[in-house]
């Protein structure tokens, strides 16, 4: 039947979106027939930077690719140069990185879960949700000087050490930050009307995840057992990690991933702090990296991919950032289509999606 | 329904909100606010104009100048560990707003005298 | 990480997308990178968290075969190589024709005449 | 005060920032810093907004969004220009795609620095914001 | 009742039910908020707003939009002038309903995506209301043998004896029509949702200020509805309401939005099950009373 | 000498035929323009004089010697039979084939038995109810034929495969005006079968007029379906020989006035019961009329909205008395208020104007059926509102539709957006019809608010209550959406000017103005033309009983009517100051048209559409569920009507 369709543009600016993309969404009655995305508006145009700034002065712009997961992206960039240049890291400092990288995971899955339920039209949950994630920016700002932005990495260490007295007490406050996730987890997990709006929809299934290429929860939550941390980088090999893996891969399962990922998180992070070596938290660097590498962690969205190549001088030639969100969005095209115009926000908010990472 | 506990808890509860106007702004001892210059000990190296991520800073050496756009810089911080003249330092307060036509840059008066024997700054 | 890179010719593209995929591999990122002559684009696959990477060295305006076929994801790389460095892949899962990332200067990337690195010189005419 | 400055509505745009001040716009509106105290309220819709906070460089295909937004709001408007690269730019000034700072496409009343700026910061420059809305709406009244 | 009072009447009530509404949704913010762990806006927040809007600029999408707020507006008040002044319920019901019409006149004229599909829902939810308030009438019909709001305080007994399948079912249009949480599905009072701002979406300035006002005087309505269901128990009602209230202010904090199917199916399930059943039991056994 | 009475009432009756027959030979436009117009002119001018006389006084006409013209109707009756069964053979049709047999034979059955009988005495008679029927048909339909001039002309210039038979075409129009005017008009129910059985034969010719394959195959369901209605009657006629009486239960007086308890009519009411469905289009007969859509609009306009619909509820309102405290009454009720609700539904699914108006023309057919089952002072009361506005309404909605199909070239409702600005009389003229047919304050809603006070008092009266507060929800939905299409901005700058034939302007107009005459002077209807009514049929009915017609009320709603006209003054003389914002696209960047730049870099018009619910009012999902209910119901009536039950 002709003409029973209304065409929306969907984005770029639209209040469930707290970034730019732009999706044509082509609905009937409410069903959606067809959504092609269209990205771009957040393209900055950064890696073109690599050489006119020092591979040092990089890291600044480098964990500027997002406000979210910044950390993980300066660290990603000093682990390609550290390993380009063959700098040992010492091992405090490598502690460190995994705990703030951690803190920093458990603050954008807050966020995340705060942003979920806003699309979902749960005011109260998501201000619950960010309520908990200040104390966590609380912890990031008083270790690293930054809330979002903390700019703590840099090339052979980190900036900053943590007194142990410090330390104990972030240990402490942890649980307090625990029990309040555990009630909100609760809701997420338990709550019979959000179930309700969750089970069933957008459902990829493994064998799409693994061919479209999804990574980080959206992955996980479709049973593909992909976690970077489980190379053991950082401090990952010590803690003994085990990826958070759901099988019925809709977006129940990937809030149940983030989630349960959480918790998983305060464990690593009471690991490194009790088993934090003492020592340097970093050492000088001399001379220019020389020679290509892809540097792989794991973000609070999935792996992130920095290809770096250097000439020997001080500024790298070459700098590329495949973000995990990249790779998310062909998952996306597919789940999102035959769903209801309610559930489009809650799909495409369930690949986490982060546009600035994603377009640099 | 599992939201009902929380609710009914926080209801009975004082609000978290800080009152910020009214309370001063929450820090702590590490946070980068803005830069400081104390242009008593910079030696015009120029490493900070040099080494900022987002060019931030002008020093004009010759009309011994230190400039500062503080709605370009991003407080990283890089300037402050590259000076070795002890002439930058990060304070925790965030910089003011300004309103259209307040908008300007910073610009000091740089009053280090040499000492006897002025040390060169090698750029690289 | 280890860098095993192998080199091979640009048809045979697809065959390696089918290869890898049977082989259980998944595609990780395909990076291009200007060399001293021309380009050359990466394939990198991974299994078992093991990078194994696939190189074809390419010079401008040739068309690359897609790997969709094999890797219906591809498209997102496919096409941002396409916007910033100006290469034409055939067969895309998803053709964006150019509108995937949209730039101010076409193809941002592409090697200029001269690649120099420069510091870019600070404007001095700041507001006073 | 009058009644402008009492119910100050939002738009909240990101024009090719990091997210990292968007993050902290939203984070304005929690419970901890909970601007509603003001009366505030992110609409989301051009069409009910008082305040445009406008985050990020804008690259190419945000300029048009950006106008487009900004023509659609009622007078009157205020445009506040939230962290260093609505500002001028910031780091990413001499990115190819980033025109540099939001006052290159749309007038801005308000500056607010700070990368990514801090909620704190953001009141202030709100509440900045705030008395230029009023002179605004003074001005449109003397012009009827 | 004579004329002169229901004009006394009719004023009073266009000047009292604004107030109330607003202080209504002033005090739901604050309550809300505190809730939320948060401060919350002044309670006088809502008059803020509407005083606010409506010294905006005069802006519409299409022209028609002005006359049909206007429409909306005055339709709302006609239609609670009606219910005071102890008319008739059934009028009312259809005055609702075309007042509602005409605000979804508003954001269809506008021809854009989301007032469309927020007008497609506030259409889809006027006619979930509907048979409710039909049957409210049918029910008040049956208690008092007349659709006169007034003779409903003449007859002995409370209708919520009698009604209270009904009642519920009026509880949960309520809460559809306050545009409370489970339920917000034409537009987004608080939380962000997919069709921007809904059927408000092309509204701006006074068009807006225009349907803010309407909607206060609708709370007013349906919360006068509901306490015609205590006639003789007016004491009993007030307690009533605060506690409907609250329970209101939790649904909507504790409810993520569901979709227009949800609110369909719930809503039509409670009133088959509820409202209909109270009727045909009414019918049978009122022989008997 | 002939009473000035007999003679108006035999001008109506042969005025058609006559100008039928002439139009039939004449082949020119002008010929015919003249011929219509002249035609049209003495049938208003002639029903107004009727209905005035008949207000005054009740009409009861009596024609000696009228055995011949029974015998020549029978021979008519005859023809129609062989003329559908000829058809049937040859697009080899089996059912109609069967049925138009069957009917055949049980016409010959019904004339060899009642040949000894007396006849009807009293061979005309107008009450209050014909009065209303007299000027429906001679206003409405006449105009409608006036309307045809104008449309069929524009129609063979665009349906150009469709061959042109317009002297056929307007032979039948007035035909079936003649045909209507009898059923209304005539005592005898032998007539009144004769008459029903001749709309049968020209709503089956009018709707197979284009000959394309899915006219045939409607226009073969629609006999087939109308068959069955008329071997109801007939054997109902049947029957009634049978019933020893005192009074000739073969008129429509004898049966009203018939002295014994009625439970001994169940038969008969229940088999005119079902003729009544048939024509009157009720659930499981509905796809006639729904397939009969594709005819001329005139035709649907004519057959579905205003006149041969009618006939099958004016039928059932005719014997409401009598179905009153019958199970029969209720069970008819039931049906009727259940297709209200099905239909109603089915209306939601629907795109196409005609068919939406089709469904909406079934939905009200129903109501009014329900009422007329129910049988009370008030449902009849609501009943006889329900016709009037409705098909007042219904066919200024239905020459608009038609109108406006030729000029934006589609009856879709999607394509009708900014109709208000595009073709401003004709969308206007659409908002008076589509407020007419569901807003208060106008017409169907004060109907519908009796037909509500008139089922409380039912019995089984909270389930039509129930059904009633349901299917008014879907109606709401489904015009509510029509109107919001016609008064949205327009992206694109207007079409070119089109102009309408004089010939469709008028009788538009005139509908238009009638609508809201009907909504102003309704309290004059009930009191003048129902009542009346009313009294002679109701021994014990209490004139403004009902609540609805208390001064309180009316005064109301002509206050709500009251603002409604200050709105719309306000609207046309208020100020348009402001700034015009173009519609919020998320910020997309636009072009000059008005379409945003989507994704793949392609501008796209951001295209709005209306809801169909498909997946819960669809015709594939409610269509069969909606038969096998409706012809349980059904079963069960006829039964009720075997076993005699009373309540």
């Amino acid at each position: 039947m002709t003409g029973k369709q209304t065409i929306i543009p969907f984005g770029p600016q639209h209040p469930v979106l707290p970034e730019p993309i732009h999706l044509d969404l082509v609905v009937e009655d409410e069903r959606v027939i067809s959504a092609i995305p269209s990205i771009g508006y957040v393209h900055r145009g950064l890696e073109s930077l690599v050489d006119r700034r020092e591979y040092q002065d990089f890291v600044y712009l480098a964990e500027r690719i997002c406000g979210i997961c910044s950390f993980t992206h300066s660290s990603t960039f000093c682990q390609g140069i550290e390993g380009m240049m063959g700098i040992e890291v010492p091992p405090r400092a490598t502690y460190l990185r995994t705990m703030w990288g951690e803190y920093s995971r458990i603050h954008s899955h807050l966020l995340w879960l705060g942003l979920f339920a806003d699309s979902l039209g749960f005011e109260s949950l998501f201000y619950n949700a960010w309520k908990i994630r200040e104390s966590i920016l609380n912890e990031l700002e008083a270790t690293t000087g930054g809330r979002v932005i903390q700019g703590v990495c840099k090339v052979g260490g980190v900036r900053r050490d943590v007194t142990p007295q410090f330390l104990s007490e972030m240990d402490d406050r942890l649980d307090g930050i625990e029990d309040e996730m555990k009630e909100l987890t609760n809701v997420f997990l338990n709550d019979y009307t959000l179930k309700k709006r969750l089970v069933g929809k957008g459902v990829l299934s493994k064998e799409d995840a693994y061919i479209l290429g999804a990574a980080g929860p959206t992955a996980r939550g479709s049973g593909l057992d992909i976690d970077i941390r489980s190379t053991g980088y950082l401090a990952y090999g010590d803690v003994g990690f085990k990826p958070v893996v759901e099988k019925d891969g809709d977006g129940y399962a990937r809030c149940a991933v983030r989630c349960k990922e959480l918790f998983q998180s305060v464990e690593i992070i009471r690991r490194v702090m009790t088993d934090m070596p003492s020592g340097d938290v970093s050492v000088p660097v001399k001379g220019n990296p020389d020679g290509e590498y892809f540097s792989r962690s794991e973000q609070p969205r999935g792996e992130v991919v920095h290809y770096l190549k250097g000439n020997g001088t001080k500024y790298l030639t070459q700098f590329r950032v495949r973000t995990p969100t990249l790779t998310n969005v062909p998952a996306l095209v597919s789940i999102i289509g035959g769903c209801e115009l309610a559930d489009v926000p809650q799909i495409v908010l369930t690949i986490d999606p982060c546009i600035g990472c994603m377009e640099r | 329904m599992k939201m009902l506990k929380t609710i009914l808890k926080q209801f009975f509860h004082e609000p978290v909100t800080t009152l910020f106007p009214e309370e001063p702004p929450r820090n702590y001892a590490g946070t980068r606010g803005h830069l400081v210059f104390d242009p008593s000990k910079c030696t015009s190296c120029t490493m900070c104009m040099k080494r900022c991520p987002s060019q931030a800073i002008i020093v004009d050496r010759a009309a011994k100048t230190w400039i500062i756009d503080r709605f370009r810089c991003v407080m990283c911080g890089n300037c402050v560990d590259v000076c070795k003249f002890d002439s930058l330092s990060m304070e925790r307060e965030y910089s003011k707003s300004a309103a259209a036509a307040e908008r300007g840059v910073e610009k000091f008066d740089i009053t280090y005298v040499k000492p006897e024997k002025p040390k060169k700054e090698g750029g690289e | 990480m280890n860098m095993e890179i192998n080199m091979i010719n640009v048809p045979d593209v697809p065959n390696i997308g089918a290869k890898m995929k049977s082989g259980g591999y998944r595609l990780v990122v395909i990076t291009c990178t200007p060399v001293s002559e021309g380009y050359v684009v990466t394939y990198s696959f991974d299994k078992d968290y093991k990078l194994q990477h696939y190189r074809i060295s390419v010079q401008d305006g040739v068309k690359i075969p897609s790997i969709g076929p094999s890797y219906g994801g591809a498209f997102v790389y496919e096409n941002e190589i396409h916007d910033l460095y100006g290469f034409t892949f055939e067969g895309m899962t998803l053709d964006f024709k150019g509108t995937f990332i949209k730039t101010s200067i076409p193809y941002p990337f592409k090697k200029k005449e001269q690649t120099a690195p420069t510091v870019t010189v600070v404007n001095k005419e700041a507001k006073e | 005060m009058t009644s402008a400055s009492k119910s100050p509505w939002i738009l909240h745009y990101n024009a090719s920032s990091c997210n990292g001040c968007d993050i902290e716009i939203l984070a304005a509106l929690t419970p901890v810093y909970d601007v509603e105290r003001f009366g505030i309220i992110n609409t989301g819709n051009p069409a009910h907004t008082d305040i445009f906070l406008v985050t990020g460089g804008v690259n190419e295909q945000n300029k048009v969004v950006l106008k487009n937004l900004y023509d659609q709001i009622p007078e009157p408007k205020v445009v506040v220009a939230v962290g260093i690269c609505a500002s001028s730019g910031g780091v990413f000034r001499d990115c190819y795609n980033i025109s540099g700072g939001v006052d290159t496409i749309i007038p801005v009343d308000v500056y607010v620095p700070g990368c990514s700026v801090r909620p704190e910061a953001l009141i202030e420059g709100i509440v900045k914001a705030l008395g230029i809305l009023e002179q605004k709406r003074a001005a449109m009244e003397e012009r009827k | 009742m004579n004329v002169l009072l229901s004009i006394i009447v009719a004023i009073a009530f266009v000047l009292i039910a604004p107030l109330l509404g607003g202080l209504f949704m002033g005090c739901d913010r604050v309550l809300t908020a505190r809730m939320q762990s948060r401060v919350g806006p002044p309670i006088l927040q809502p008059f803020y707003d509407v005083a606010k809007l409506w010294h905006k600029e005069k802006a519409f999408n299409n022209p028609v939009e002005t006359i049909f707020t206007t429409a909306y507006l005055v339709l709302m008040v006609l239609s609670g002038v009606m219910f005071t002044t102890g008319g008739n319920i059934l009028l009312m019901v259809f005055a609702l309903a075309l007042a509602h019409t005409f605000l979804i006149l508003a954001a269809y004229a506008a021809n854009a995506p989301f007032s469309h599909i927020g007008a497609e829902r506030e259409l889809i939810s006027v006619m979930i209301t509907e048979p409710v308030l039909i049957l409210i009438a049918a029910g008040f019909y049956m208690v008092s043998g007349s659709f006169q709001v007034i003779d409903l305080f003449i007859v002995d007994g409370s209708g919520i004896i009698l009604l209270p399948g009904i009642f519920v079912a009026l509880c949960f249009v309520i809460l559809l029509r306050l545009r409370k949480s489970p339920y917000d599905i034409s537009t987004s009072e608080h939380a962000h949702q997919e069709l921007v701002k809904g059927v408000t979406t092309s509204f701006s300035g006074r068009n807006l200020a225009k349907v803010e006002i309407a909607h206060w005087f609708e709370l007013v309505i349906l919360v006068s509805l509901a306490i015609l269901f205590f006639t003789h128990l007016l004491v009993f009602s007030a307690i009533m309401i605060i506690v409907c209230f609250t329970l209101l202010l939790i649904i909507d904090n504790v409810f993520p939005r569901v979709t227009w199917k949800m609110t369909m199916k719930s809503i039509w399930l409670i009133t088959l099950f509820l409202g209909v059943l109270n009727l045909v039991l009414l019918g049978i056994f009122g022989v008997l009373l | 000498m002939y009473s000035p009475e007999l003679i108006a009432i035999l001008i109506l009756l042969l005025v058609p035929v006559c100008a039928a027959i002439l139009l039939a030979v004449c082949k020119p436009d002008i010929i015919r323009n003249i011929l219509v117009g002249i035609s049209s002119v003495i049938i208003i001018g002639t029903s107004l004089f009727l209905a005035w006389n008949a207000w005054l006084a009740p009409i009861s006409v009596t024609i000696e010697n009228a055995e011949w013209i029974s015998t020549l109707l029978f021979i008519v009756e005859l023809a129609i039979s062989l003329v559908i069964l000829g058809l049937s053979l040859k697009y080899r049709k089996v059912l109609p084939m069967i049925l138009a047999s069957v009917q055949l034979v049980l016409l010959i059955i019904l004339e060899v038995y009642s040949a000894g009988r007396t006849h009807v005495s009293q061979t005309f008679v107008v009450n209050d109810l014909s009065l209303v029927m007299i000027l429906i048909i001679g206003i409405i339909g006449t105009l409608i034929c006036v309307y045809a001039l104008g449309y069929m002309k524009d129609y063979h210039d665009h349906q150009t495969g469709v061959p042109n038979r317009k002297r056929y075409f307007f032979a039948l129009m007035f035909l079936f005006l003649s045909a209507m005017f009898g059923i209304v008009l005539s005592n005898s129910l032998m007539w009144i079968l004769c008459a029903w059985e001749i709309t049968t034969l020209c709503s089956f010719l009018l709707i197979g007029y284009s000959k394309t394959p899915e006219a045939v195959t409607n226009s073969f369901r629609a006999v087939w379906m109308n068959i069955i209605g008329g071997i109801a009657f007939t054997l109902a006629l049947i029957y009634l020989l049978y019933i020893p009486s005192p009074v000739n239960l073969l008129s429509v007086t004898g049966m009203l006035s018939y002295p014994g308890s009625p439970a001994g009519l169940t038969i008969p009411l229940a088999l005119i019961a079902l003729a009544g469905l048939t024509k009157a289009a009720q659930m499981p007969f509905s796809t006639w009329l729904t397939g009969a859509m594709v005819a001329p609009t005139p035709v649907s306009a004519l057959l579905h909205s205003s006149t041969m619909v009618k006939a099958g509820v004016y039928i059932l309102v005719l014997f409401a008395p009598l179905f009153a405290h019958t199970w029969v009454g209720v069970v008819l009720a039931l049906i009727g208020a259940f297709t209200f609700l099905a239909t109603s539904a089915l209306a939601i699914s629907q795109s196409n104007a005609k068919k939406v108006l089709a469904y909406s023309t079934i939905a009200n057919l129903g109501l009014i059926t329900a009422c007329a089952g129910i049988g009370t002072p008030e449902a009849v009361t609501a009943a006889i509102l329900l016709i009037i506005f409705h098909a007042v309404a219904k066919a200024l909605l239905f020459l608009c539709v038609g109108a406006v199909e030729h000029k934006i070239g589609s009856k879709d409702i999607e394509d009708m957006d900014g109709l208000l600005v595009r073709l401003p009389l004709l969308a206007t003229m659409m908002v008076i019809g589509i407020c007419g047919m569901y807003l208060a304050p106008f017409g169907m809603l004060i109907s519908k608010w009796a037909a509500l006070e008139a089922f409380l008092t039912a019995p089984l009266g909270v389930v039509f209550v129930s059904i009633l507060a349901f299917g008014s929800a879907f109606t709401i939905f489904f015009w509510t959406k029509w109107l919001g299409k016609l008064f949205m901005r327009m992206n694109k700058p207007p079409a070119e000017k089109v102009t309408l034939h004089f010939s469709e302007k008028l009788p538009v107009v005139v509908l238009g103005v009638l609508v809201i005459a009907c909504c102003i002077g309704f309290p004059a209807i009930v009191s003048g033309v129902i009542n009346p009514y009313l009294d002679t049929h109701y021994p014990f009915f209490i004139p403004g009983g009902m609540e609805l017609f208390s001064f309180d009320n009316v005064a109301m709603i002509g206050l709500m009517g009251f603002i409604i006209v200050l709105l719309v003054l306000g609207a046309l003389f208020g100020s348009k100051a402001g700034k015009t914002l173009p519609p919020y696209l998320s910020g997309c960047a636009v072009d000059r048209e008005g379409r945003f730049l989507g994704s793949l870099g392609v501008y796209k018009e951001a295209k709005t559409s209306n809801y169909y619910l498909e997946e819960y009012c669809g015709e594939a999902k409610l269509l069969k569920p909606s038969w096998v209910i409706s012809i349980i119901l059904i079963i069960i009536m006829l039964g009720i009507g075997i076993l005699g039950v009373m309540i």
